[in-house]
């Protein structure tokens, strides 16, 4: 069973079940870390590295989803350097694909721009690296755009852990690192996809949708994810 | 397989021992083995191109892989994989699907004393200079 | 005293910026009440002047004629403003840094047509390996997003470095979203 | 096999013993056993043995063949060359002539022997020869004799600190794991994944003593509570795999592995895993994901093995070396081998000398040592008209270290203050035609290769880090890159998921904090002061991103 830890966050004393993490007992005070991989209903993976915090006594900084709390911790949330490498982190996944938001069907409906946005982010100094990925229109409802994707695995987690089919992985490694379906074939020649749309669902940026959409036509977000795991948890 | 007891986690074995029967790893083996081990064929392909000792293309006839690590790299592995490389260049033969040689580069094989290394068919060349390997490639 | 000169110039983009320019409906009279436009697509100037003290740049860097042109502007421009996503990011006209540009000649120039297919080579400037913002080759001091920025922020970007504040600090305010 | 005596026989007057670790063996060893063979027959000498025996240390002279009784080693005993065995024919007859006498020659002399005790001494490929010198006592004492805390307190009291690369308190991490409740079970991991490049230690002890890591291990999951263990081995090391294979069923035959061990109820089980090429399977969380089967990435921790592990059970992960002084602590006590080293760091380390040095191979020195005194004593220092300019350590996470450095001891704090590490003991020396922003660009290179592309820092941060420093060796580069690559460094440094991105701008600052001047020449002079980058002509403006 768990138990009730106190904190600091930010210099505010709050109190956490024993195990949640340093962002859920942050998001219950309404003190809000910018993230970009989690998403609730998923398991985290700690990757986009957009919410590490900087705990009292460690040199490390800590990713806030996948660090629970601990008795006495003392958290930061925003400093100086974190706004500084957040912003790092932002303008790095933008220029290793081909961000065009202009032409984005998720334009202003991004969380990857918007987070640009809360950080100021107006150019990049490192430069971009036009690499030349493809765009998969097999799936008879769908799309997969590899020079919009940052990733994050939403669509891989949701696929295996809420839909249960594992259509997604991801192949490669380093700037090669892609999403891919099945065997890497066409999405439309997936065996296993089940066409459910999840993963287009939650996808945060332009990587993943629906045919027929036009550049910033807003995308419903349906908030079913937490209902569908306690669902399985029920079941279980 | 059978020996590893059909478990998903062993994956990456059934992969060493397919790519040694086969050569590489087609789209049909890792099907077959993804679907026996009952790994998603998206994480056995996941899997397969991850780790670089894997390759999903078909083997060439001979292969030289030339060591870039650090002792090596600091005495000429770069020169040794130029003169290889200009001597596929030379022959037209680096893209051809049934290729003589192929050539790859790794990190560290271990014999850093005979730097710089090169590993042609399987075995072992220390002290290379670049007319002496490309001399023992051409002896292929 | 005279007053401060402004100029805008249009490399490799849509123009879109400069119509949100002219979008700014009757502030416009203000800026040309505030400023000399000394240059531009819609001034009659064959020379970009020396002097000048406000330019904003529309477009990416494209061709040897935009690179030359965006040279002479650094030189001769105290504050320079990348005027919308083409000149901070390269935007669209960059979506053929990955096939290059040879490719893109070709596509249209050879395959496309349905007669006297060829490649232009008199009379039009070289294009670059890469079309790239314009802070990949001239220094830069104000970035304004946007594709195109509205008029709104293109005049408060103006009217606050018309009123002599420094570029960082106009950066900040005027500081927005790609797209 | 092996040529070891059978029971109840006459030993040998004297023995030839043929080195059979991979660097030899590449340069014809095997052959060479062959041809002495025969020669000895042919000689007559029917009371000398040819024994096929693991690393003798010294890689740049190989093959190589020791007699021990003359306490002799000759180098470049070529398989084609009968001429190269005639001093060793004549040793072997008795006359003390010829080789490389051990106990006057510094490489031999000033080595201080634990884990390698018995490299170059045993057949790898017989575990009689290992039980002959004491092998598996320790195991048996431990399972029959000892309570598994009083195996911890030895381990703690000995002062052993990881010799992977951190430096973690082994006792203290085996105490967590003990601690464990682990209802579904324990395992003990054995990380042998050596993949920094330039480094090979680890890969001649599994060759050269197989049973003494696998005893370390067994001795480990007794004290720890597992009963199953793993060895993680890296693809590139065949003959490593090999070996440790063999050796997994022998030990097993024997009852030194499996069911009951040593004859008592402890049970333990080895099970060998080959890595597919990845470097960041070195990080002990990709580890355990490659062990199940999966994709190398690392997760964030806590929670660490210690706690979860493999398949979410307590697991205990070691390299290759700290498991191999365990049996040795064990026979000789945990006070025995305090008494080795310095304050902090205790016992002795094995490095791999490699690069611009003389005596290329695997070394074992006591903690503390210096660097000159491993590299111009024992490594025999550089060739004659080369200067020494670094010796790099720790690997792609490591630093280059610089001449006015030369005396500082060799331990965990000093090479961490210095900016490097310990790392797994590689030791790569520098002459003066080296490049050090070269070098940094090489690291980068590595790093940017073997990303596993999970986390944006190490990913897209390590591609531009080596983007910048290729700009500086191509004579493009601006102060203005040179700044960005500072950033750069910090920013991934701090921002990174695993040790991997965390360790890759290492390189980096140490060669600007130690060869900043190299790095100014390159950018604003476009010069390569060491003359091994090719500076093009400046190209005209190139496309780099200018300061606003």
């Amino acid at each position: 069973m768990s138990e009730v830890r106190t904190l600091q966050i930010d210099g505010k004393d709050v109190a956490a079940r024993s195990d949640e993490t340093i962002l859920c007992a942050a998001e219950e005070n309404e003190i809000h870390i910018p993230t970009l991989c989690h998403l609730e209903g998923l398991s985290d993976v700690g990757a986009c590295r957009l919410c590490v915090v900087e705990v009292e006594g460690t040199p490390k900084l800590m990713a806030a989803c996948t660090t629970t709390v601990e008795e006495g911790m003392k958290v930061t949330t925003t400093s100086e350097r974190l706004v500084a490498y957040r912003r790092r982190a932002i303008e790095m996944l933008f220029v290793e694909r081909n961000h065009i938001c202009a032409v984005c069907v998720a334009n202003n409906n991004c969380e990857l721009q918007a987070h640009a946005r809360n950080v100021g982010l107006d150019h990049f100094e490192l430069p971009l690296m036009h690499p030349a990925l493809p765009v998969d229109a097999s799936h008879e409802r769908f799309v997969m755009d590899h020079n919009r994707c940052i990733l994050c695995t939403r669509c891989v987690r949701v696929c295996d852990e809420v839909e249960q089919a594992h259509t997604w992985d991801v192949a490669g490694r380093g700037t090669g690192a892609r999403i891919v379906s099945d065997l890497g074939m066409p999405w439309g020649s997936s065996t296993t996809c089940t066409s459910c749309g999840k993963c287009v669902q939650v996808c945060p940026t332009g990587a993943l949708f629906e045919k027929g959409r036009s550049i910033s036509e807003p995308k419903a977000r349906r908030p079913y994810l937490p209902y569908l795991v306690r669902v399985k948890e029920r079941e279980r | 397989m059978r020996e590893l007891g059909y478990r998903p986690d062993a994956l990456i074995e059934v992969l060493h021992t397919a790519q040694e029967a086969f050569g590489y790893l087609d789209a049909q083996a890792l099907a077959y083995v993804g679907d026996r081990l009952g790994v998603p064929q998206s994480k056995a392909y996941g899997v397969a191109t991850f780790y670089s000792y894997f390759t999903l293309e078909p083997e060439a006839s001979h292969s030289c892989v030339v060591c870039t690590g650090t002792a090596c790299y600091l005495d000429g592995a770069g020169a040794l994989v130029s003169a290889v490389a200009g001597l596929l260049a030379a022959r037209g033969q680096e893209a051809a699907p049934d290729r003589w040689l192929s050539l790859e580069e790794v990190r560290c094989l271990g014999p850093c004393s005979m730097a710089p290394v090169a590993v042609v068919d399987h075995e072992v060349h220390g002290k290379l200079t670049p007319p002496g390997l490309v001399s023992v490639v051409e002896s292929l | 005293m005279s007053k401060p000169k402004l100029a805008t110039i249009w490399l490799d983009g849509c123009s879109g910026c400069h119509m949100s320019f002219l979008d700014m409906d009757e502030l416009i009279l203000e800026v040309a009440e505030r400023a000399d436009l000394v240059y531009g697509p819609l001034v009659d100037a064959k020379e970009f002047p020396e002097g000048v003290d406000v330019t904003l740049v529309e477009g990416a860097v494209g061709s040897s004629e935009d690179l030359r042109k965006v040279r002479e502007v650094r030189e001769r421009t105290r504050v320079l403003v990348a005027f919308g996503d083409c000149a901070v990011t390269g935007n669209v006209p960059s979506l053929r840094n990955p096939i290059g540009p040879r490719a893109v000649l070709e596509t249209v120039y050879l395959e496309k047509p349905t007669h006297n297919a060829q490649i232009p080579s008199q009379l039009v400037p070289e294009l670059l390996e890469e079309d790239l913002p314009v802070h990949a080759w001239v220094p830069v001091d104000v970035y304004l997003t946007g594709c195109p920025p509205s008029a709104a922020r293109i005049y408060e970007c103006v009217k606050r470095l018309l009123d002599g504040e420094a570029p960082e600090t106009v950066s900040e305010a005027v500081a927005w979203k790609f797209g | 096999m092996s040529a070891a005596a059978p029971a109840g026989a006459q030993p040998p007057r004297a023995s030839a013993n043929v080195c059979q670790a991979a660097s030899c063996l590449a340069m014809g060893s095997a052959q060479v056993c062959r041809a002495l063979e025969a020669e000895v027959a042919a000689a007559g000498l029917d009371d000398v043995a040819v024994r096929r025996v693991g690393c003798l240390g010294l890689c740049a002279a190989g093959p190589l063949v020791e007699v021990p009784e003359q306490g002799r080693i000759f180098e470049r005993v070529l398989p084609g060359d009968p001429s190269s065995r005639e001093g060793l024919l004549a040793s072997l007859k008795g006359e003390a002539r010829g080789g490389r006498p051990v106990a006057s020659d510094p490489f031999f002399s000033r080595q201080v022997k634990v884990v390698l005790e018995r490299c170059g001494t045993v057949d790898p490929e017989n575990i009689d020869d290992y039980l002959a010198t004491g092998g598996y006592e320790a195991l048996a004492k431990v399972a029959g004799s000892m309570s598994p805390d009083e195996v911890t307190s030895e381990v703690v009291k000995s002062g052993l600190r990881g010799r992977g690369g951190a430096g973690y308190p082994t006792g203290l991490k085996w105490r967590t794991v003990a601690k464990e409740a682990g209802a579904a079970g324990k395992f003990v991991v054995c990380n042998a994944d050596e993949g920094d490049p330039g480094a090979f230690m680890d890969r001649s002890v599994m060759e050269s003593s197989p049973h003494q890591v696998l005893e370390g291990m067994a001795i480990a999951g007794y004290a720890v509570g597992a009963n199953r263990g793993y060895v993680y081995v890296r693809a590139e090391y065949p003959l490593a795999a090999e070996r440790l294979a063999l050796a997994i069923r022998q030990a097993e035959r024997r009852g030194y592995l499996g069911a009951r061990v040593a004859g008592t109820r402890f049970s333990f089980h080895v099970e060998l895993r080959m890595g597919a090429g990845a470097y960041v399977c070195g990080e002990e969380t990709a580890l355990i994901a490659s062990i199940q089967g999966e994709r190398g990435t690392p997760r964030p921790r806590p929670p660490y093995p210690a706690a979860s592990g493999l398949w979410g059970c307590p697991t205990l992960i070691n390299n290759v070396e700290t498991f191999a002084n365990v049996p040795s602590i064990i026979v000789r006590g945990g006070e025995w081998f305090a008494s080795i080293g310095t304050e902090r760091s205790k016992g002795t380390k094995v490095f791999s000398l490699a690069g611009a040095v003389k005596n290329t191979g695997v070394v074992e020195v006591p903690m503390g040592l210096t660097l000159r005194e491993i590299v111009f004593d024992i490594g025999g220092g550089l060739a004659p008209g080369r200067r020494f300019k670094a010796v790099q350590t720790g690997g792609p996470a490591g630093g280059c270290l610089p001449e006015e450095l030369l005396d500082m001891p060799v331990d965990y704090e000093s090479l961490t203050q210095a900016g490097s590490m310990m790392g797994s003991g590689g030791m790569i020396v520098m002459d003066d035609t080296t490049c050090m922003v070269d070098v940094a660009k090489f690291f980068m290179d590595f790093c940017r290769q073997e990303s596993c592309g999970k986390c944006v820092p190490c990913r897209v941060g390590t591609h531009e880090m080596w983007r910048l420093l290729d700009r500086m060796t191509r004579g493009v580069a601006s102060r203005w890159d040179l700044e960005q690559l500072e950033s750069l460094a910090g920013m991934v440094r701090a921002m990174s998921l695993c040790g991997l991105g965390q360790g890759a701008p290492s390189p980096v600052f140490s060669t600007l904090r130690y060869f900043r001047d190299e790095y100014v020449a390159h950018i604003d002079e476009h010069v390569c002061p060491a003359g091994s980058c090719h500076m093009g002509t400046a190209e005209p403006a190139a496309a780099g991103v200018s300061p606003a």
